[in-house]
């Protein structure tokens, strides 16, 4: 079996048998890595699944940074005119419901399904039958997702946010918008953690992937409008379960926009982002719990 | 031992809604669309009780009506989709197509079980949301939109489901929530083709909205688009 | 009597995929089987008798007719397929009921129907069970009742022994056997010789997507005779069997083992007789006598002329 | 088999329960094994619900369970990481991921299994030569046949060089020639790739063919602990044979009838013989000769696995009808 062809007399046969493996076996630590690492470049096969929302998010990048380049010095002003700012100063905020539109198209067709089709898939055995643990799991598939986020949520922000001290006209003002950074990378992570962690902690609860996906679009658009304008009619706290609102209320206040808040405009940002921690952390704990008791079950179910 | 002849397309289409049924029953699709169709119920329930009785505005009732549409918007899908892409990804349409039916019936019988069930969820949840807001019933005419809606809806996701089966579901509500929906806002022209508009003018709850039978023929002519389409697919599908 | 199936010159590729190539065959009754490694094009061929295919190229007609486009002659056909998965979520008797009436078994007549068939495949102890909580076995057994509830004259059945322990095989077979007695025509697929030479004598031999012989089995193991042999040989004395077996023109080699002697011959069919012969004026006691090539897969490789590779 | 085992004198057993017990609720799934298994191919057997997946299960760390379970000699419960590490799992349904290739899938589980990336590809290559996957392999595993899954399967469970190999029902639906090509490779793996296997099969002739030892589950309980000789008892004069013929088995089976022997036709070609008390092969034979039939083939005469397994299990009757 293990035979080179006869090249010179002097010719040497090497043994191409087996050989057992010597190294080290990576730490169980990083195989959340390998997982993360899994996920992204499935998702990144189909043009449809991931690239498309990708160049949604590209596009609105570009439109608002061309706003924000074109019109930098138009003031606008909201009916009352009470207030007013500069569309430069407007563009960024604004972008950031465009950005959520974009990740919530990404969690439709990718993020609402990540469990359920590793569960109906027998995916689960191939996993827990090699050392992987259920949060080596959890958080190799949630920081695949996130690392699909970022690009989506993350990375928009922050370029408009660069390009805005780009347009700086002097040392002054590139100083005095400088926390403009900061403050995009901030919006842009807790966009990117909810759409990484909420549709997948849908897909954990229903083990059928349609049913989840239906199931987390009517909590995401249908539930959430219901209870922002609950709050909007009640002045609560209640408005804040909408995600949607909830970031955009965030974003206005971090870049201290007052204008065409619309919905956003009710909810006191403190409890949107409250909201947003507690949706981010109720979902990091349901895709664990909803793993770990799978997790016994998944290998060798022959019944 | 029994004639042989082939069955009727009626008793076809009457089996397939009957295993359609059954299979809905025996899983988790009922509660699911029980929530989601609870949503509008909810809405009505807390502004009522936020707003009170002398305010029953207009914009509540548009608000509960554009609800009700993306509750359909996502049942449908989930519904009509789901119980087609199924049958390709779990191979079953073998048993089907070796039967001597006419393929279009099975769709047929599908939607002959999965149109009525939208229409009674979404009716009861419109009836009680309706009545929560109102303390009457919504007119006839909210219903029969609603109703056809919920064909029209059914059909754009027959279409779709039968282009790609796997994916149809997600396809299905990107469409309608992020083409359909949208062009509904826009100019004249573009806005015959949204679903969303044509049933919004159905209803008769905006008067703003143009007239009636534009709206029914140009729902009508977009449902039919989508019906081809399946129509034709549904004949090439090999098992 | 005419052909129940006709194929000319029938292909079918799936994108890339062959699936068959180049078949020209004919069908005339009885009960017959189709035989092939995985993957050999038996299911595709199957498929398109069953009218769920249409050929990428020539015709394949059932009893006279098109089966993909003509719903009438579908009626007469039942068809088992190979997957597993049914409408799991209804009982037995309620997937058996429905099929047979989407075959057009009317009304109440339908479940009478279906209990019989039921009956027939031994599930009547199960049959208000649910199929998802079903043994590979059961589903077999219920696939093919809903294959023959609307009593067809043309059962297509892929791969029904396929998973089914040994026990429960026997019994297949026996109920198959049984339908063909009663005059329906079969075909039955299979990827294991022997459970199909339970069944019948009658084989087809799929290979890379073609016809690759057809007939009795008896003709089938005329080919496989064609070719050289290994034959193996357990007994006390492997030397004595060796050295008479040792002269003869058509033995190419002679290889000691542990237990016994493998002989490697040109001419299986002279080696046997010679080494029939040799046992009995020797007096060696044969424990065994086996040989590795004495299956399909060797005639496959030895017919398609690529020996080895695969 | 050869004798020996593959570990050195003095190393704990392959596998050794005490008091392994796994109760779900109120039903006990397995009931207080006791046993040490060792051995290079050891067969798994037991009817539908014996318990066999529970084992698996309880010996990879997933469940928990009382009483003692130890794989290499590290305990399951605390050690499951470890053990998985150095056992490889074939399971029985397919386990695949969507959308994608052999390669991508056996790279993936290498690296699931701790090891770097381009050890993991190049024994993802590797395993899948020795699988049998050649050209094939860069597809996507959606479109391969049920052979070519399984011998995904293999790869996928040796890709991470294990010591062990849990391979359950790894020859179900294939042809006879990819069988035997699952058969050998399995054979060959403890010599090729010192490594040990755990066959759980209710196919009985390939334990028959391959396993040395056994261990044979009923009704949660271990019935049987031992090598394949000591299932089939001491080996006196079996009565049974199964006779090939090159045509006509119902001509063969008239002339030993008449000869004392009683004779059932299994096919046109093949026939179960009972020798009378005195007569050795040689009768049929020489029966044959006379008859101007031709031996192909002769049954090994010895109980076969499954009759031993039956007879271990309290001959209960076989019911398919068991979920």
């Amino acid at each position: 079996m293990s035979t080179t062809p006869p090249v010179s007399p002097a010719g040497t046969i090497h043994d191409l048998g087996y050989k057992r493996y010597v190294g080290t076996r990576r730490s169980a630590g990083t195989r959340w890595l390998v997982i993360a690492r899994n996920q992204i470049s499935s998702s990144w096969k189909t043009w449809w699944r991931y690239k498309s929302s990708l160049a949604l998010a590209v596009i609105v990048t570009f439109i608002a940074g061309g706003v924000m380049f074109i019109l930098s010095d138009k003031v606008i002003r909201d009916f009352a005119g009470a207030a007013a700012t500069t569309m430069s100063d407007a563009a960024l905020p604004k972008s950031i419901q465009w950005y959520t539109r974009a990740a919530f198209l990404v969690s439709l067709t990718i993020g609402a399904r990540v469990v359920a089709g590793d569960l109906q898939s027998g995916a689960f055995t191939f996993y827990f039958s090699r050392s992987v643990r259920p949060r080596d799991y959890v958080i190799g598939k949630l920081g695949g997702m996130f690392a699909l986020m970022a690009p989506i949520n993350l990375a928009g922000p922050l370029l408009l946010a660069c390009a805005r001290l780009g347009l700086s006209q002097d040392v002054d003002q590139l100083i005095g918008s400088l926390m403009l950074v900061p403050k995009a990378i901030a919006i842009g992570l807790l966009g990117t953690l909810v759409f990484a962690t909420v549709p997948v902690a849908f897909s954990a609860l229903i083990a059928n992937g349609r049913y989840a996906i239906a199931l987390w679009g009517a909590y995401y658009l249908v539930f959430g409008f219901i209870v922002s304008m609950i709050g909007r009619h009640s002045d609560s706290w209640i408005g804040a379960l909408d995600l949607a609102t909830s970031l955009d209320a965030v974003a206005l206040q971090l870049f201290d926009l007052h204008l065409f808040t619309g919905r956003a405009g009710n909810l006191d940002p403190t409890v949107a982002l409250a909201s947003i921690l507690v949706h981010i952390a109720a979902a990091i704990a349901i895709v664990g719990y909803q793993v770990r008791s799978a997790h016994g079950s998944g290998v060798g179910g022959a019944s | 031992m029994t004639e042989k002849r082939i069955p009727s397309t009626r008793s076809t289409t009457l089996t397939i809604a009957f295993v359609t049924w059954l299979r809905i029953l025996r899983r988790r699709a009922l509660w699911v669309s029980m929530v989601i169709a609870a949503m509008p119920v909810l809405y009505a329930g807390a502004m009522m009780s936020l707003i009170g009785s002398g305010e029953r505005s207009s914009p509540v009732s548009g608000d509960l009506f554009a609800i009700e549409l993306l509750v359909l918007a996502l049942l449908a899908p989930m519904f009509v989709a789901t119980a087609i892409g199924e049958e390709v990804e779990d191979r079953t349409t073998t048993y089907l197509w070796s039967r001597p039916i006419a393929r279009w019936s099975v769709l047929a019988g599908k939607l002959l079980t999965l149109v009525p069930l939208m229409i009674v969820l979404v009716s009861a949840s419109w009836s009680l949301a309706g009545w929560i807001a109102w303390d009457r019933l919504p007119p006839m005419q909210t219903y029969s939109a609603l109703a056809a809606c919920a064909l029209a809806m059914s059909l754009v996701a027959t279409g779709i489901a039968s282009l790609s089966p796997k994916h149809g579901m997600a396809l299905t509500i990107v469409y309608l929530l992020f083409f359909d929906f949208p062009l509904g806002v826009l100019p004249q022209t573009l806005r015959e083709m949204s679903l969303g508009h044509q049933v919004r003018t159905l209803s008769g709850m905006f008067p703003d909205e143009s007239g009636l039978l534009s709206a029914a023929i140009s729902l009508v002519a977009i449902a039919l688009v989508w019906t081809v389409v399946a129509a034709l697919r549904v004949r090439r599908i090999e098992a | 009597m005419s052909a129940v199936v006709v194929a000319d010159n029938c292909s079918k590729w799936y994108g890339h995929v062959l699936g068959i190539s180049d078949v020209s065959w004919k069908l005339g009754g009885g009960i017959v089987g189709l035989l092939g490694p995985n993957g050999a094009g038996k299911s595709t061929l199957i498929k398109l008798m069953a009218g769920l295919l249409v050929p990428s190229r020539g015709s394949l007609s059932v009893f006279g007719a098109n089966p993909f486009t003509d719903i009438a002659v579908r009626r007469r056909i039942g068809y088992a397929p190979e997957h597993e998965k049914t409408w799991d979520e209804l009982t037995a008797l309620e997937l058996v009921t429905v099929m047979a009436r989407l075959a057009g078994v009317p009304g109440e007549r339908a479940k009478l129907a279906a209990e019989a068939a039921l009956e027939a495949m031994g599930m009547a102890d199960a049959r208000n069970r649910r199929v998802q909580g079903f043994s590979k076995g059961m589903r077999q057994r219920t696939k093919l009742a809903t294959a023959i509830a609307h009593d067809p004259d043309f059962l297509l059945l892929d791969e029904p022994l396929t998973g089914v322990n040994p026990i429960a095989r026997a019994d297949i077979v026996a109920r198959i056997g049984a339908l063909a007695a009663a005059g329906k025509t079969i075909v039955v697929s299979s990827h294991v010789l022997y459970e199909i030479e339970a069944l019948t004598s009658e084989i087809v031999v799929i290979y890379r997507g073609q016809v690759l012989a057809e007939g009795n089995v008896y003709e089938i193991r005329k080919l496989i005779d064609r070719h050289p042999h290994r034959i193996r040989i357990e007994c006390d004395q492997p030397r004595v069997i060796a050295a008479a077996l040792a002269t003869a023109d058509h033995v190419a080699r002679i290889v000691f083992e542990r237990q016994g002697v493998l002989i490697e011959t040109r001419d299986p069919d002279r080696c046997y007789d010679q080494l029939a012969a040799a046992v009995l004026e020797s007096g060696v006691e044969v424990s065994a006598l086996s040989s590795p090539d004495n299956n399909l897969g060797a005639v496959f490789e030895y017919l398609t002329g690529d020996g080895g590779r695969r | 088999m050869t004798e020996g085992a593959s570990l050195p004198a003095g190393s704990p057993p392959l596998i050794g329960m005490l008091g392994l017990t796994k109760r779900y609720g109120n039903i006990v799934a397995i009931d207080r094994l006791d046993a040490r298994v060792d051995g290079k191919i050891i067969g798994l057997l037991g009817p539908n619900g014996a318990g066999k997946s529970t084992l698996l299960k309880a010996l990879l760390g997933l469940i928990p369970y009382e009483g003692g379970a130890r794989v290499l000699g590290l305990e399951a419960r605390t050690h499951g990481a470890d053990i998985r590490d150095r056992v490889g799992y074939m399971p029985e349904q397919e386990a695949f991921l969507a959308g994608m290739s052999a390669v991508e899938l056996c790279t993936y589980a290498g690296e699931l299994s701790g090891l770097p990336r381009t050890e993991a590809m190049q024994r993802a290559h590797a395993a899948l030569y020795y699988a049998g996957l050649e050209e094939k392999r860069y597809q996507p595993i959606d479109g391969y046949s049920t052979g070519m899954k399984q011998r995904v399967k293999l790869a996928q469970a040796l890709v991470h060089d294990p010591e062990i190999l849990f391979l359950d029902e790894p020859t179900n639906g294939l042809d006879p020639r990819s069988r035997d090509e699952m058969l050998e490779l399995i054979a060959e793996l403890p010599a090729r790739r010192g490594c040990a296997i755990v066959l759980s099969t209710h196919l009985l002739p390939d334990v028959e063919r391959v396993c040395d030892h056994a261990v044979i589950m009923h009704q949660g309980r271990v019935r049987f602990v031992g090598s394949i000789d000591e299932l089939r008892g001491a080996r006196g004069r079996d009565t049974e044979i199964l006779v090939e013929v090159k045509a006509d088995a119902a001509r063969l089976g008239e002339v030993l009838t008449e000869a004392g022997a009683t004779c059932q036709v299994v096919s046109a070609v093949t026939l179960s013989v009972s020798l009378p008390e005195t007569a050795t092969n040689e009768l049929v034979f020489r029966r044959a000769r006379e008859a101007g039939l031709q031996i192909r083939g002769l049954g090994v005469r010895r109980e076969t696995v499954e009759a031993a397994f039956l007879r271990v299990i309290g001959d209960a009757p076989k019911k398919d009808a068991q979920p």
